[in-house]
């Protein structure tokens, strides 16, 4: 294994489209609040339901408890539902919903190993958040088996936010940097 | 002893790794593909860490992530199930180099294993039966015949290149071979590029019969008996059961005994399975050495009552042998049938979710899996969800008893092999126990 | 042997009796409470009849009902399963007057063994050790001093009309008898309107030690260990194992003899459990023989590896006993946890719909329940839901399956004692084997 | 056990309100037809569905297959359904939709036995369908340990149906006749 830089494995990308009348923070229910569908969750998790649901001014929201532990939830229009053909990920999928509603670009360990944000323990972190970045820029290293792999930023943007604390071990698919592509100078 | 294992490996194997550990007290580490993310396995580790996506050989076939998986956790082992990296000798040599625990053979044992040849010749050498051949690739007429009157027909002719059944010639005397011969080489060139063509002996209706082997750090070597896994479609096993309804008291030990001394001589460490194939005329041969723990290694268990697991956890840890030979005790009949996530008629795979899944229970009745109502049965990986495992004071009891588990057991949403097995506990010739590799063809035909 | 078997029972025993049953070629019929249509027993058997509404004295215990379903499916015998029917001699009388075999002793046997104080003068009579105490009421303090003296201190005095405690008291030395004697009289008298009082031997934490036996009907005796279940809350008993860390081989033989000889002198036949109290001196007492399958039975099976359902329905049919005593052979150790549908710290009931079910597997386990998810624990019945079963090498295995097993076990939707049984087993008397029939009072107080 | 009039143990009564705006055999769906309702249970096994929905002027059906085998029908109106807290015999209760649009009453088996239609073998029926029947005549005898039980009616009203055939068994609970209380002569 030689010293790659990020190139092997691609970091994955989760870019959802932004929902269209979003005016502020606190959605309404029209707009599919994760708050409000929480709150409809907790209530089906307290009651031990398998099934909720919730249907007002033309909006119907039923959220079934499956067998497994994730909890599924549907918007559904359809007459009849087919819950078994569920997307197997629906689950990070929701978790995503707020990426999605901010557009930012998530920047994930294409391998398993240990997070530095900088190239040395005396080094300068190769970045800050608020930082702009380009393309390809170094972002961070993951070591695995003393090996040292660069991980590179796919976009341009300004890094929002940096997720993991140096020296702290990250899996396969872990978030490591929000980056805003909006924000590219 | 270790205190924290990793387990490269996912469905009821990594289970019932994380079983063993826990009942030792040792703490456990699951890996798991993006696919997995929900699976059993990973839930019921203490840490889990995800090392790539679906396909294997990005995630649980991958060595580096694996080991970083296991620098990141701290473990001081790896327990690497069946399949996957279980048979890798670069693998195991990694670990060793890192000063991580391979729970198996040393790295020389796998390698020198995985070499079928080099196996065979060390075995052979040691005086013990192995399947007669002719020594090396046929250069004429000449040399066949020579080489066929010495094995005795019936012979078949194998390409050295080949596989799949092309340039394959049973003959079945002598004023046959000439031609096979000549076709066979003409098939080989023609399918292969490569005329090469050798002799074996031919078996009509063998058995497959395997030997489970425990060896110490210390060259202790014992046995526990034999497993019959005859059953078979394209090799892959779909029943097994112990003790084999051919071997006897006499035969067992003579057959543990070459057993015993083919991992004596090869200096082999940790768990193995010695195969062997027993013909009509109760001679055996040696085949191989599986360097794993097997799947159907449950009913040896129980019709001994070791722990398989625990037992190649500790000798992996450098404790001896806890047991003597004369200490194992074989007690009833066990039998395993594979469930598969397949269509029990045209053997396509059927994945899915597993809508309700309802286990059988009660007495003599063991099941390992990872599954539960709920789980996906993914595609991208092999398709056995279950070993369901009977035990019974006589292979009369455990047949009954897994012909009323079957009937118990639950699975609905995706299709599996469990009418297949049904089916072939209601066979004559199986209940009285005529069964060989050609079994399910034949069955399946019929 | 039987062609078709009537259930009289619901619930884990009726599905266990109807496993066997299976296992065995019989055919069965499942009765059942409009409570209970769509209880998992009902659906294992291959016919049914609904025999009256929830109230087990309208349904499971109403006879009319129970053998006009039998007549109606034209069995020819019925097991009883145990509480319901299982110890009642009329039905079992009236089932061999109308010529259907009760799978158990005979109503003679139940009847006998029903009268705790004739079973204890037959097996006194013998010369076997029963519980010392005064041969009957004492009239005045003289009588309880000499009664005292022989039976030797610490005595306790009952009333002969009593129960619950009221009237008793321990009496530890001669001095303080007089005083004890006569509170003990004017509680009795004031509280049960009887002032008759007796004395017993004082046993200072004994344990609850069983032996299963299995009699056939030529005379023919057999014992297949003990079990003890001292682990109890208010005489129900919660955590059953085999064998007792407080019995060695010597012992074993001694109480097994003893066992055997007390259903001897009752010509006693089919499976019985003969009850005896242990103290602290390894002294043993025979307290009662209990005519009916125990709901621990599978401990036993597992060390065994007899099927005692079988064992008894091929007794009730007449054969002999398929076993010798030098035959039965111990091996390894059991233990059973009874979960039952209750709240595992008050210990109120916990009906309702189990939302998830998902029992644990692999090597070792054994789970015994008619529950899946999406059933019904029904208000109206006994609220154990399911044994846990587990068998290792030694008691250490045994113990730490048991463990696991537990942390597996998924049963949502109703409160069950799983966390209780937990606690249990953490707590270092019980891994030392240091328990007697107050621990639980002590270990639930501490 | 003695000759009784079926007094120890009363036949059970099932009288289910009848639904308001039935005009024919064949009920629209809006009056809850169980034959429809069928339908949708059957398509709901065929295709192995945990759930299947159907909603159509106004009227919405969920019908949800629960882990144990038995089918729970809702027809729901309530914006939260739970369905974990449905009557343990739902199934029943849907078997005898048919009995409530028709107002029959149905003559239970209160115990264990074989039906016979008359006294002895040679004997005339004690009832024919189509007969007026008064309160606490006998319709039937159900033997059971060798003991006749003659079973009474709980109603007058015209037999409208005898269920099950002389010399069956029957269970407990087991319906026996139906008769129209309305048509009492």
């Amino acid at each position: 294994m030689s010293r790659r830089r990020s190139v092997q494995t691609r970091p994955r990308r989760i870019v959802l489209p932004k929902a269209e009348n979003e005016t502020s923070q606190e959605i309404s229910l029209t707009g599919g609040s994760t708050k409000q569908i929480q709150e409809l969750i907790d209530l089906l998790r307290r009651n031990n339901l398998t099934e909720l649901e919730f249907e007002r001014q033309g909006i119907r929201i039923r959220i079934r408890h499956e067998l497994s532990t994730r909890p599924l939830v549907t918007s559904a229009q359809d007459s009849v539902p087919t819950p078994l053909q569920q997307p197997m990920h629906s689950a990070s999928a929701v978790t995503s919903v707020s990426d999605a509603s901010t557009g930012f670009v998530t920047i994930t360990s294409p391998i398993v190993g240990t997070f530095y944000r900088s190239p040395s323990p005396d080094a300068d972190p190769y970045v800050e958040e608020g930082e702009f970045v380009k393309k390809g820029q170094v972002l961070c290293i993951v070591e695995a088996m003393k090996l040292m792999n660069e991980i590179e930023s796919e976009v341009d943007g300004r890094l929002v936010k940096i997720l993991v604390e140096s020296t702290k071990s990250v899996e396969y698919g872990q978030a490591l940097f929000l980056i805003d592509p909006r924000a590219a100078s | 002893m270790f205190k924290k294992v990793l387990i490269a490996n996912r469905g009821e194997i990594a289970l019932r790794v994380i079983r063993a550990c826990k009942e030792l007290g040792i703490k456990t580490v699951a890996i798991h593909s993006e696919a997995d993310a929900l699976a059993l396995h990973v839930r019921a580790a203490d840490e889990k860490v995800c090392v790539g996506p679906a396909e294997s050989a990005l995630s649980y076939r991958n060595i580096p992530n694996v080991l970083s998986a296991a620098e990141i956790t701290g473990v001081d082992a790896i327990h690497p199930g069946y399949g996957f990296l279980s048979e890798n000798a670069h693998f195991a040599e990694v670990c060793e180099s890192i000063g991580i625990k391979f729970i198996g053979p040393s790295s020389e044992n796998i390698a020198m294993m995985g070499d079928k040849a080099k196996a065979r010749e060390i075995v052979a050498k040691r005086g013990l039966p192995v399947t007669p051949g002719s020594p090396g690739e046929l250069r004429s007429e000449e040399d066949a015949l020579q080489a066929a009157q010495k094995i005795g027909f019936p012979v078949i002719i194998k390409a050295t290149a080949g596989g799949g059944g092309r340039g394959m010639r049973v003959v079945n005397k002598a004023e046959d071979l000439g031609r096979a011969f000549q076709a066979a080489q003409a098939e080989a060139k023609s399918t292969f590029g490569n005329d090469g063509v050798y002799l074996e002996r031919y078996f009509l209706e063998p058995r497959h019969i395997e030997v489970q082997v425990l060896a110490d750090q210390h060259g202790r070597v014992i046995h526990l008996g034999e497993r019959d896994c005859s059953i078979q479609r394209r090799h892959q096993k779909l029943v097994e059961e112990t003790p084999s309804p051919a071997v006897d008291d006499k035969l067992r030990r003579e057959i543990g005994r070459v057993a015993v001394e083919a991992v004596k001589a090869a200096h082999y460490r940790n768990v193995g399975t010695v195969e062997f194939l027993l013909d009509k005329d109760r001679q055996f041969y040696f085949m191989e050495v599986n360097t794993r723990i097997q799947v159907e290694h449950p009913i040896t268990e129980m019709v001994t009552g070791i722990d398989l697991i625990k037992e190649q956890i500790r000798l992996a840890a450098g404790h001896p042998l806890s047991i003597r030979q004369q200490d194992v005790i074989l007690t009833g009949h066990s039998l395993e049938c594979r469930i598969n996530a397949e269509d029990p008629e045209k053997f396509t795979p059927s994945p899915g979710t597993i809508t309700k899944y309802n286990p059988p229970g009660g007495f003599g009745i063991r099941v390992d899996s990872a599954m539960e109502s709920g789980s996906v049965v993914v595609p991208y990986y092999d398709s056995m969800i279950a070993k369901l495992i009977t035990h019974g004071r006589d292979r009369q009891e455990s047949t009954a008893r897994m012909k009323r588990a079957l009937g118990e057991f639950v699975i609905e949403g995706i299709k599996t092999t469990i009418p297949l097995h049904r089916r072939i506990l209601d066979d004559p010739d199986f209940q009285k126990g005529h069964v060989s590799t050609t079994f399910l063809e034949r069955f399946l035909a019929g």
